[in-house]
């Protein structure tokens, strides 16, 4: 009994040392021509916030194979090393570790949730290397992190922008549905903060979770309280739709306002009919054929619209979209510091001026790592089937 | 009374969707003591298999066809593939297998389809239907109304025809099947074709309602696991009973007590049931034989 | 001395009475037995008596003269029942010495935290435990099994380590489930000795069995079930000659044809 | 035979420490140290599954609930409540184990798959709770978590993280091979195979159940805890559904019922995403069809079903 007692721990210190080893082989050594400049990017392409991070991928990925066919940055090729964290905040913060550690990138655009950034945030703090961030929270900029950047409008303004257009119509009284996920319940909380500068008052505050089917529940109660004049539905993924869809069923009369999440005409496709008249605060992008040719975002949109649509199939979002600027920003910032230094581009990321992506004009300074105002939304109302750019808020 | 049956109304539908998968799980661990947890991807193969079919310019029921073969296809792939070469293993290693199948049929959904969220149009319309001061879709009538069907073909087939008695019997006692002369192997891969065939309508039923998405699968094997326990493992009325209770506690949790906790007032239903009766609404108190 | 007392148990299963208002008692160094025919409620009567079952409201189970009816099972255990079972419970993926020590586990002075934490006196108390569940093998013939996987044994052999196991925990009474079944006639015969022997120790031995060559000789007393009810009770031969028991196991004619043989 | 258990109990330690003190020597960079140290938290969780899955058979698909419970109180702790937060730590395992006290008092009474759904709902609303109540748990956008200073030492980077965490796995195995050694451990076994011989040999099953789910619980707020510290921001996500399976899948990989069975299967788990990046959008397929062939191969887990092999084939 005492010989055979040995022969299993050998058996498995074999089977554990294989094991490590095979981890170790693992590491991915592909290596492109010319000492290729590293770009890091770590988004949820799987996982609840894949609606997100699935565009975010494309996005990134066409636009780096775009740059290296035009002969890449200062004649050297640009690799994309791309990881996916399944929207886990654990997962995003090991292979935030493994771009700084083992791949070395230079700078990363990613990070689709607000919880991946902020898990990644200390390793890219610590290494000193610009972050470019694609998720909403003011907390990410806020207070400003050397290294830390992020190219989405913050939620308050969208709420910002949603209360401005009930001011307009002289609706004071508002029911809202929140998604109870990041994105609903990080705007839902803004909302709540820029709520009193409108004398605007909310009668019924409900929410849903991030994968349910039916919220006629949620609405009804809403319906049957009295005095509501408005809806608004902070959330994005599927949600919206159903709550579009719900709101039609229960022939709910008040106007409803979906947020900056629904992000894409397919929110037009999955809701249907019941998404007539509803109103929605958000950039350009997603009236990129609408915009008046003097637009200064015109330009920018309907190329990244056209390279989108065509490369995928699939309707363009805000959501690559914020993608989409924060590469071309970094880009623009590494050819301005002619230098693939993780310090000048961070330093010339912060002195990003005048830049015109598809979500805004960023002007971004030692003070604002965002550099977005209000007026990079733009309130559309959904009429026939397709988005309409609302007279009079236009800039 | 009108926001009751307002609930009642949500709750059934959602519930009867939970009840279809609750249904396929109790097929396939009657007949071969496996929990399968790829169960909830059925219904979502059905139902992206429809939208993508449909897209392909196919008309909507041959698409609808296509989509539950294809389902029963992969129902039959996971039994003669996964489960059957691991027969003897543990329970945990089956379930583990099951979820090791699942993540993959969700890895090559996404590459098949996509990862965006997509809708079928509604079979018959999208005007409400208003009832004592409650609305509902068309939709939902499809979804209670398939349900039931589908509850009484399984129940004629059961009954009735020769294949579904050697199910029964084999579920009853596998040694005494074989004994008789039932050939075990066919009925095993025959519970699964069958429940992945309910999976999939279910999920062809639905998706008007909710949207459909490569991974919509893991929420509905959770919800439907739970509705085939609190309804009694093995029992196929348990399992409807549990769906409908399961989708009536979330409408009533979110309608009366809090939006936010609905999912925590189902489950607290749930253990509540299970204290009560250990082995589910109408499993058997098994007394223990010694 | 009398160590257990059954009064009045009873129990139903769906509207079937399984066991209806039996009593019985049993002294120390006594070997009682219970037969009857199939669905007799033997079984279902130990238990009832084990406390696996509870007992019917007008019930009582009492042990060396305490009242222990409302106990739950493994309580029984420490006031001194231990058993058997009729459908094998052997923990099989243990060997058949971790078997016997689990049957220890009453005597060992040990607890959780001191497990967890490794204490020294762990390993003493592993090492007394072993020697003792050892002795005990020895005592029944199993020494040679102790290091098997009890999964691996033969039949036989299982019967007899169970009932190794159930002396482990040092019962005042012993209630065995067809201790023979399955068990060919030179296991028998090790088995008959073997309960004499305990009875001979003070230990007070409930039987059940159908091989009535064994019970007719090794016991003191026989109680006769039917039906869940008591039939008769009685010394081994007056048992056997009565006519209730003779009809109840070979039916009515039987019992002419016996009638016919005596007379 | 005491003598064997003894060796091997042993030699498994040994072997683990070996392992542990290689692995820096053959990282690259801090990056595998990272890896490492959250192989290492994870095998502290998947051991307490093991004392509970592995030793006593009892199943719990709700174990990330506390390790979201261990990991939010080192979060919350010291943000809402201004203590230590290596005080917080430790009230943090504790909670887990009154927790764990409280709610398996009433759910352990179930068996088989009825108290995996009970276990299931508690992780459920665990998460949901952390999700839900934002002002204190920071809501579905995480919470920062303070770092830990040890008598004026702050402890920080990879290195430092991998040999607190490795400590804290070995300690955690010699107590789980404690336990599998003891008069406790068989009982634990013994009611594994039959609850109703345990009973009858005066074993308190629910007891026993009951401080089997405690420690295990234990097991994982610690887990939980570390992974906080380490990582200095945490999200609900850490107590969800998918990473309760992932522990029970640590476990069953591994091999059900072998501390380094736990290892291994954590180490499964945690370095194949790593590896099967390489793969890109064919990462998830190929993680599912590995896991399904392990199964399929390998019933008894990795660890066990490879010391079957050698066993039967030894003279």
């Amino acid at each position: 009994m005492s010989k055979t007692a040995v022969r299993p721990s050998a058996l498995r210190a074999g089977a554990f040392a294989a094991l490590v080893a095979a981890s170790f082989m693992a590491a991915p050594s592909s290596v492109l021509a010319a000492d290729p400049i590293k770009i890091g990017s770590v988004v949820s392409a799987t996982g609840p916030a894949s609606f997100l991070g699935d565009p975010e991928q494309k996005t990134l990925k066409l636009y780096v194979e775009a740059l290296n066919k035009k002969g890449g940055l200062m004649g050297r090729p640009v690799e994309l090393v791309l990881y996916d964290d399944g929207g886990d905040a654990n997962k995003a913060r090991t292979f935030a570790t493994r771009l700084i550690e083992d791949d070395k990138v230079i700078a990363m655009v990613g990070g689709t949730t607000t919880g991946t950034t902020m898990a990644m945030i200390p390793v890219f703090e610590d290494a000193k290397v610009a972050f470019i961030s694609l998720a909403g929270a003011i907390e990410i900029v806020e207070p400003v992190r050397a290294f830390v950047f992020k190219t989405p409008h913050t939620d308050k303004t969208a709420c910002q922008k949603i209360f401005e257009d009930l001011k307009g119509r002289k609706l004071t009284k508002i029911g809202m549905i929140s998604g109870t996920d990041g994105f609903g319940k990080s705007m839902r909380a803004q909302c709540l903060k820029v709520i009193g500068d409108y004398g605007i008052s909310v009668l019924a505050d409900e929410s849903y979770g991030p994968s349910d089917a039916d919220m006629t529940p949620q609405l009804n109660k809403i319906k049957n309280t009295a005095g509501v004049q408005a809806l608004v539905n902070p959330g994005f993924g599927q949600g919206p739709a159903i709550v579009t869809r719900n709101y039609a069923q229960l022939g709910i009369s008040v106007p409803l306002y979906q947020s900056h999440g629904v992000a894409s005409k397919s929110f037009i496709d999955l809701a249907g009919a019941a998404a007539e008249g509803v109103r929605l605060p958000a950039p350009a992008l997603l009236i990129a054929d609408k915009l008046a040719g003097t637009d200064p975002q015109k330009a920018v949109v309907t190329e990244y619209k056209k390279s989108y649509e065509s490369a995928t199939g699939q309707p363009v979002s805000t959501f690559g979209g914020y993608a989409y600027d924060g590469i071309q920003i970094l880009v623009s910032a590494i050819e301005r510091a002619k230098s693939v230094e993780p310090q000048k581009i961070r330093d010339a990321v912060e002195a990003t001026k005048n830049h015109v992506g598809t979500t805004g004009i960023y002007n971004m300074s030692a003070k604002d790592h965002l550099g977005l105002g209000t007026e990079s939304f733009r309130m559309l109302e959904i009429r026939k089937g397709d988005w309409v750019p609302l007279a009079g808020v236009q800039n | 009374m009108s926001e009751f049956l307002q609930l009642v109304f949500s709750g059934l539908t959602v519930g009867a969707v939970y009840a279809l998968v609750a249904l396929g799980f109790t097929l396939v661990y009657n007949a071969s003591d496996v929990i399968n947890f790829a169960q909830g991807d059925f219904v979502m193969i059905g139902g992206m298999g429809t939208v993508f079919l449909a897209a392909a310019g196919f008309s909507l029921p041959l698409a609808t066809l296509i989509a539950i073969l294809a389902a029963v296809v992969v129902g039959l792939l996971l039994h003669r593939l996964a489960v059957e070469p691991a027969r003897g293993a543990s329970p945990v290693t089956l379930i583990m297998i099951t979820i090791g199948a699942s993540i993959f049929i969700k890895g090559v959904a996404q590459l098949v389809f996509d990862k965006q969220f997509h809708s079928l149009p509604p079979f018959s319309g999208a005007d409400p239907i208003s009832i004592g001061g409650a609305s509902f879709l068309p939709q939902s009538l499809w979804v209670i109304g398939g349900t039931l069907a589908i509850l009484i073909a399984l129940w004629l087939f059961l009954e009735k025809t020769l294949l579904g008695k050697a199910l029964l019997a084999t579920a009853a006692n596998r040694l005494a099947a074989l004994l008789v002369g039932i050939n075990v192997r066919v009925v095993l891969a025959l519970a699964f074709a069958v429940s992945a065939a309910i999976g999939a309508v279910a999920g062809i039923l639905v998706t008007p309602i909710t949207l459909t998405r490569y991974d919509v699968g893991t929420l509905f094997a959770l919800k439907g696991f739970a509705a085939a326990m609190v309804g009694g493992m093995g029992h196929p009325v348990g399992a409807v009973a549990g769906g409908l209770l399961i989708g009536l506690m979330e409408a009533f949790g979110a309608g009366y007590v809090s939006s936010t906790y609905k999912d925590a007032v189902a489950f607290v239903m749930i253990l509540v049931v299970l204290f009560a009766m250990p082995q589910g609404l109408f499993g058997r108190r098994s007394l223990e034989r010694v | 001395m009398t160590i257990l007392e059954a009064e009045n148990l009873g129990i139903s299963f769906g509207g079937l009475r399984a066991v209806d208002g039996v009593s019985f008692a049993v002294a120390a160094g006594e070997v009682f037995s219970i037969i009857g025919p199939n669905g007799a409620g033997k079984t279902t009567l130990f238990n009832l008596v084990t406390g696996i079952y509870r007992a019917g409201r007008n019930g009582r189970i009492r042990i060396a003269g305490e009242d222990v009816t409302s106990l739950g099972p493994h309580l029984l255990v420490r006031r001194g029942m231990a058993r058997t079972f009729q459908n094998l419970q052997i923990f099989f993926r243990m060997t058949a010495l971790e078997n016997v020590m689990v049957g220890c586990h009453l005597s060992e002075k040990t607890s959780f935290l001191a497990d967890l934490f490794g204490w020294p006196t762990v390993a003493r108390q592993n090492r007394a435990t072993r020697e003792r569940a050892l002795a005990l093998m020895e005592r029944l013939g199993l020494a040679q099994y102790a290091r098997a996987e009890a999964g691996s044994l033969p039949y036989g052999v299982l019967k007899r380590l169970e009932i190794a196991r159930a002396l482990a925990t040092e019962p005042k009474v012993l209630l065995l489930d067809e201790p023979a079944a399955g068990c060919n006639a030179v296991e028998t015969e090790v088995l008959d000795r073997l309960i004499a022997d305990i009875a001979k120790s003070g230990v007070a031995v409930v039987l059940i069995e159908h091989d009535m060559k064994l019970v007719m000789k090794i016991s003191d007393r026989v109680l006769v079930l039917t039906h869940g009810r008591r039939l008769a009770e009685g010394a081994p031969a007056v048992v056997r000659n009565d006519a209730g028991v003779i009809s109840a196991y070979l039916g009515d004619a039987g019992a002419t044809e016996a009638n016919r043989a005596h007379g | 035979m005491l003598a064997a258990v003894v060796t091997s109990r042993l030699a498994t330690l040994l072997f683990l420490a070996l392992v542990i003190a290689v692995v820096p020597v053959l990282a690259p960079s801090s990056f595998y140290l990272r890896v490492a140290s959250l192989v290492w938290i994870f095998a502290l969780a998947a051991l307490g599954l093991t004392i509970l899955m592995g030793y006593a058979g009892q199943v719990s698909l709700g174990h990330a609930g506390f390790l979201g419970i261990g990991a939010y109180a080192v979060a919350v702790g010291p943000a809402r409540l201004g203590l230590d937060p290596l005080l917080s730590f430790f009230l943090g395992a504790a909670l887990c184990g009154l927790v764990a006290y409280a709610v398996g008092k009433p759910i352990l009474r179930l068996k088989g798959y009825y108290l995996a759904i009970a276990t299931l709902g508690f992780g459920l609303i665990v998460a949901l709770v952390l999700h839900s109540e934002a002002a204190v748990t920071g809501g579905p956008d995480g919470i920062q978590v303070a770092r830990i200073t040890l008598f004026g030492w702050r402890i920080s980077g990879a290195t430092t993280w991998y040999w607190v965490t490795a400590g804290a796995l070995m300690i955690g195995a010699a107590l789980a091979l404690n336990i599998a050694a003891s008069p406790s451990g068989r009982t634990l076994r013994a009611l594994h195979d039959s609850e109703v011989a345990a009973t009858g040999v005066g074993v308190d099953v629910a007891a026993r159940k009951l401080a089997a789910f405690v420690v295990s619980a234990v097991y994982a707020g610690v887990a939980g805890g570390l992974l906080a510290l380490m990582n200095g921001f945490i999200t609900p996500e850490t107590a969800s559904f998918m990473h309760s399976i992932e522990l029970v899948a640590m476990v069953i990989i591994g091999g059900t019922g072998s501390v380094l069975g736990a290892v291994v299967g954590s180490a499964f788990l945690t370095v194949l995403p790593q590896a099967l990046t390489i793969l890109q959008e064919y990462e998830q397929a190929v993680l599912g069809l590995l896991i399904m062939v392990f199964m399929i191969f390998l019933p008894a887990g990795i660890v066990s079903s490879l010391k079957r092999f050698v066993l039967d084939r030894a003279p």
